[in-house]
């Protein structure tokens, strides 16, 4: 590879444009029909998971929610373009991808509902826990990734984090690791413009954030995150790369979240509505509904029969929100260690005694 | 309020006395810092234009202009290092650390240099820097936003380790980190940012002494940040069942006000130490460790501590189960070898 | 020696009894692990082709090959994140971090996760990996290489952290922790890496396990690490003036063997703690403070401690003063209220 | 500028060649005769004192000494770049450097001998102290160069590090710092091929160090680190850029460790003789000495003139590490926090009861 190669173009790749129509490449093929089909099914129902996440909240159900309505497109790429066998190593924003893998709605939301720190089992999704240290979980994926390699398999691993994120340390380290050791991973750092409140613009004075591949020596590429064929084009090309051992790559989406950081957070603090109403313009849904519409594939009742099973998601979604699950306080100390401490043991008699003399509604008051 | 030391000179423009939540109190302390001094800069994550994620410097930038208080790039041992370079270039930086877990990745710049920079050039740099951080939980936070890591710091040699429990406290011992000549990580408790209490700004506070919050003859509870609350409910609850409840404010993590603690607890003979963070090689060890061998002679019965429990955090519906509660300090209290009962 | 316990396997091709070096034994200990499990690598700075800058991995790269011990790029957040990765996909990896100033980098990675992971899971992953830092001072090193950070470790819930004093421990303690599905600290004691002793292969350490390393009746002295000796050294002047001291090397600072702990003080009823570390909210600290509360009506006299002192490591030419030594120890004892004595 | 101007060239930029013959540059200038005079008394100053100290530790008399020796272009380049009012960030191989900037020997090698963690007054000479934990003085040099730049100060702040130390996550986050806030700051990188005993291949992937620069928006150069005259005209222009409000920018000079990392270090166990070797005819001290002895700007007298004044220097480093420093035990105490706590001052009287109690030569041994 020459070293200008691992450059990103000087503009976002993008395969599908605003308003539906196809945009040529040179380079990046448009994926056939049915694995947009697939894909546009996918942004359907992560535009109503985010929904019914954010009404959940509202509702006390969730005790936060950061939603990736906006980000869609970026979330069913990073889903679709794995095979079975890939790792996903997902940040808080990516509950779409992780449901996206198959984990169930109910379990993907544990964390968000309090219930546990994570609720799937990582193993049988292939998805690490949700990571909420910034760029902490790229390390994972990079030694993940070395394990895979190491024994042969032809694992690919994807690891997602934010623009803001690209400013730790750790981004740092886990892209010269992964460079250095060569082993298959794809970056995807979702750029939606804000940290919280902090624009692009005062995380980074980069000509983009794919331009730092280069610093590691592996290829950069930017694309139109908003543009689920191209997402689907470039990290199919950057997984197809590491697949077949050609190491590392960065990938940049260029997106932008449509709502607050999380609930918690009030957004008209630091960004113009007109701003955030300018990208429904460059919403990920409409414009591949206006492709697909254009081109044959989807009709009113293929958009029917995606509405109601997306629906049929928001409804297991508020069954199990709405369901109290039965907390047993031994968990505390169950899984801290694999042997228990005599210390935590002692402690957990401690509290058991306590609880036991303790009639059960009103644990946390006075006895 | 027995603040009563004035040795540290409060520079505020004018001086104010009002009914306010800690948060303003904080946000109030952090104003009239950067109006009292030039060199006093606040910086951090989200803390220019949105006013921090608790909103302690709302409206800072806006008033005192993007070159008082500003947003970094998103890398916390960045925030601190930098602090630490503007520190030894006469500037007096306050970082704000969004969480207590997020602080982790700055500790090898607070532990090998804001820590020791001073020392290491004989007092030839001084680091006037404070480090915030929002810590402890109670507010059902997620994961890593509800950690207690005041141990990490307060074993670390070179820095001073403060957290308020009124607002009084968070006003004047916030001016008061902020005069220091020395690193401080000021602790502030996220459960008790929207209590309130009357703040006065004439007031300051030194940092090294613990306050009596409340006095007592038949035990002394020790506590700090939000457990300071829970002490005094605990109080409460005991003096309705007839016992005199000390309850001492360490506010000063360290150095460590051993004159009013040992004085306490002498004066009692019975002690427990209240703190929510893991109670394993702990600040809540350390109280413990220095009562009973400053006050032995004096103990009717060994000093307990109720903390929290040697596992991590607990997720928002284990909270409950997991933090030091009026019960468990009430049985700590009761286990006191109290001979009058049996 | 009194580690009997044998209930962890060890899968080493042959067993040996020889003297050896402390770093001897770890580098034997670390081949044995490799030999015995194709899970097991070791990774870290230096540690390949140089044999660590303490040789404790003299020869495994070129034994083994560059697939089981190799040198990675100079980050340590990197060292022990990657190392977490791969412990979640399967694999054993032992880490050197070269210096305990030079681990702080990764102590997010350490507290946030490595610790962590497990729990958060639900036992999900696991992390059986070792972190293996050479610590402590005696050596007349420069600033940022004689540390003693155990205690940031020991309050980390989901951390195990054990240190050896001897070259038996040093290598089966190793090997345990490197046997053990749960993610370990250990803490390699720089100033007895050369010192000598037998090495037994098959004899297997439990962690969580005391030692008690010599017998005594008057007074217990409970140390680790390098502090073993210091312990060892004292209790042979005391006993030339007639004292009789119980030495218990604590090994495994977490968990930790209260059983082992609370008999040996409740024998003697004196106690005194001895670390390297600044004391303040320590390891020596946490001891002192469960020996108190867990052998109140035994004690003769309050526990003490002799540690470092609250200022960072002391310069080479300063380390006479700031460390821990015999006469400070027999102090220590000497201030135990000896009744027979005035 | 250009993104592609952030780039480095394919090449090291060289002004002289190994055998003393002027290389042209369309770009860099060759410095005056008289720099180069004084950056030729400076390489042999410099040789002298890393050997001398080499010579000082086989003695005993320092604790230990990570040589200069064949990277004495980069330090007297560094320290000649800098004008009175500039501050060197340097680290633990940086001593010719700071000597360089006006430091007493006896003063710079407090550290490596033990009586304290650092001995010269990093305000008189605007050196801060020697940095040990890698890359971590890059951030200070951030810090300390935005606070000269908002008080309107036009002081350029030049920071030093290992190629190993790019490594690091502090790496990272500094040149960001600096380039989001614009800060006149230089990052000089000594890439001497290695980090201890670990090689440059083993480091990073990049197809160079400066590329590192673009990702972070600022302007990279490669410079052949042992040729003074290039080594000053890049970093003379970068610190010029800094000086003139033009921001950061990162140099890497390609320079060679000649010696052990230490003297505790074995540097046969991890590369060939061979390989040194080769490096001596690449020597920074007889290229330019070739090529002033050439364009007859140095002779036989102002050659003995300058061996003289090295030669008092070794003298003076001699003298004042055979001197056994006063120590007063207090100094443990006294600057750790400017007042002292109580519990350093209760340590501080245990220990001067101690000392009382002890005749002076048993101190450390039984009483
Ligand atoms: C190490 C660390 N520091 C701070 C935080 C607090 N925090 C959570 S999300 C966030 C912003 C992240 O921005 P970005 O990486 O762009 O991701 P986005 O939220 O936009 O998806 C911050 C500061 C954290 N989680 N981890
Ligand atoms: C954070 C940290 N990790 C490890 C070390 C131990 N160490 C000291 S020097 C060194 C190698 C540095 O290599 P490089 O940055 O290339 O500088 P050089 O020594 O070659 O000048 C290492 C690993 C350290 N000082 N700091
Ligand atoms: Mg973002
Ligand atoms: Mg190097």
């Amino acid at each position: 590879m020459q070293h200008t190669d691992m450059l990103p173009r000087d503009s976002a790749v993008r395969l599908i444009d605003q308003d539906g129509q196809v945009v040529a490449d040179e380079h990046y093929a448009m994926p056939d029909a049915q694995t947009l089909l697939r894909a546009y099914r996918g942004l359907v129902e992560g535009r109503r998971i985010n929904d019914q996440a954010g009404a959940l909240v509202r509702q006390g159900r969730l005790a936060v929610y950061p939603s990736s309505h906006g980000q869609e497109a970026c979330q069913v790429g990073a889903a679709l373009a794995l095979g079975d066998a890939d790792w996903l190593f997902p940040t808080y924003r990516d509950s779409v991808a992780v449901i996206g893998r198959g984990v169930s709605p109910a379990d993907a939301l544990v964390l968000l509902k309090g219930d546990w720190h994570s609720g799937y089992d990582v193993k049988e999704h292939r998805v690490a826990p949700q990571a909420t240290p910034l760029a902490t979980q790229l390390l994972h994926a990079v030694g993940f990734a070395y394990a895979a390699k190491k024994r042969g398999e032809d694992t690919v691993v994807l690891a997602l984090c934010g623009d803001g994120a690209t400013s730790e340390g750790d981004f740092h380290e886990a892209m010269n690791f992964a460079a250095v050791f060569h082993v298959p991973v794809v970056f995807l750092v979702q750029n939606n413009e804000y940290a919280i409140s902090v624009p692009l613009s005062r995380q980074t004075a980069a000509p983009s954030l794919a331009h730092k591949a280069i610093g590691y020596g592996m290829p950069g590429q930017r694309v139109d995150g908003n543009d689920v064929a191209a997402v689907l084009a470039v990290l199919g090309e950057a997984v197809d790369r590491a697949r077949s051992g050609g190491g590392p790559s960065l990938v940049e989406a260029h997106t932008y979240r449509m709502q607050a950081h999380t609930n918690a957070d009030d957004d008209t603090r630091y960004r113009e509505r007109e701003e955030v109403r300018a990208w429904i313009e460059r919403d990920p849904l409409t414009r591949l509904r206006a492709h697909l519409t254009a081109s044959g594939v989807l009709d009113e009742s293929v958009e029917q029969e995606y509405a109601a099973g997306a629906e049929d998601i928001a409804t297991a979604m508020r069954a199990a929100l709405n369901t109290d699950a039965e907390l047993d306080p031994e968990d505390l100390f169950r899984f801290v260690t694999e042997t228990r401490s005599p210390q935590r043991e002692e402690q957990w008699r401690m509290l058991r005694d306590e609880i036991a003399r303790t009639p059960a509604e009103s644990m946390g008051g006075h006895r | 309020m027995t603040i009563t030391h004035d040795d540290l000179r409060l520079d505020a423009p004018t001086t104010t006395t009002a009914t306010m939540s800690m948060a303003a109190a904080l946000n109030l302390a952090l104003a009239d810092a950067i109006a009292a001094d030039p060199e006093v800069v606040v910086f951090g994550e989200d803390v220019g234009t949105l006013g921090g994620v608790f909103r302690i410097t709302d409206g800072l930038a806006e008033r005192f202009g993007e070159d008082r208080c500003f947003d970094t790039p998103l890398a916390e041992s960045g925030i601190v290092g930098t602090a630490a370079g503007m520190a030894m270039n006469g500037m007096r930086p306050v970082v704000e650390l969004q969480f207590d877990a997020f602080a982790l990745p700055a500790f090898e710049q607070i532990v090998s240099h804001v820590a020791k920079l001073g020392n290491r050039t004989r007092g030839g740099v001084r680091m006037p820097m404070v480090i915030r951080i929002p810590f402890g939980g109670g507010i059902g936070g997620v994961e890593h936003h509800c950690d207690s890591s005041e141990a990490y710091y307060a074993h670390t040699p070179g820095l001073t380790v403060v957290s308020p429990s009124t607002p009084q406290d968070a006003y004047s011992l916030l001016r008061a980190a902020i005069s220091s000549p020395d690193p401080v990580v000021f602790l502030e408790p996220k459960k008790l940012y929207w209590s309130k209490g009357e703040v006065d700004t004439s007031i300051t506070a030194e940092i090294g002494t613990a306050r009596i919050a409340r006095d007592g003859t038949d035990v002394t509870l020790l506590a700090y940040g939000a457990s300071v609350g829970l002490a005094m409910e605990a109080a409460e609850v005991a003096a309705s069942e007839g016992r005199s409840v000390q309850v001492v404010d360490v506010r000063s993590l360290s150095p460590f006000d051993d004159e009013t603690v040992t004085a306490a607890v002498r004066s009692t003979g019975r002690a427990v130490v209240i703190a929510e963070a893991p109670g394993y090689a702990s600040v809540a060890s350390e109280i413990q460790a220095r009562v009973f061998e400053r006050c032995f002679e004096y103990l009717e019965a060994p000093v307990r501590r109720v903390t929290g429990f040697d596992t991590p955090y607990a997720p928002p519906k284990f909270e409950r189960w997991y933090l030091p509660d009026v019960d468990r300090v009430l049985d700590a209290i009761d286990s006191l070898h109290w001979e009058d009962e049996s």
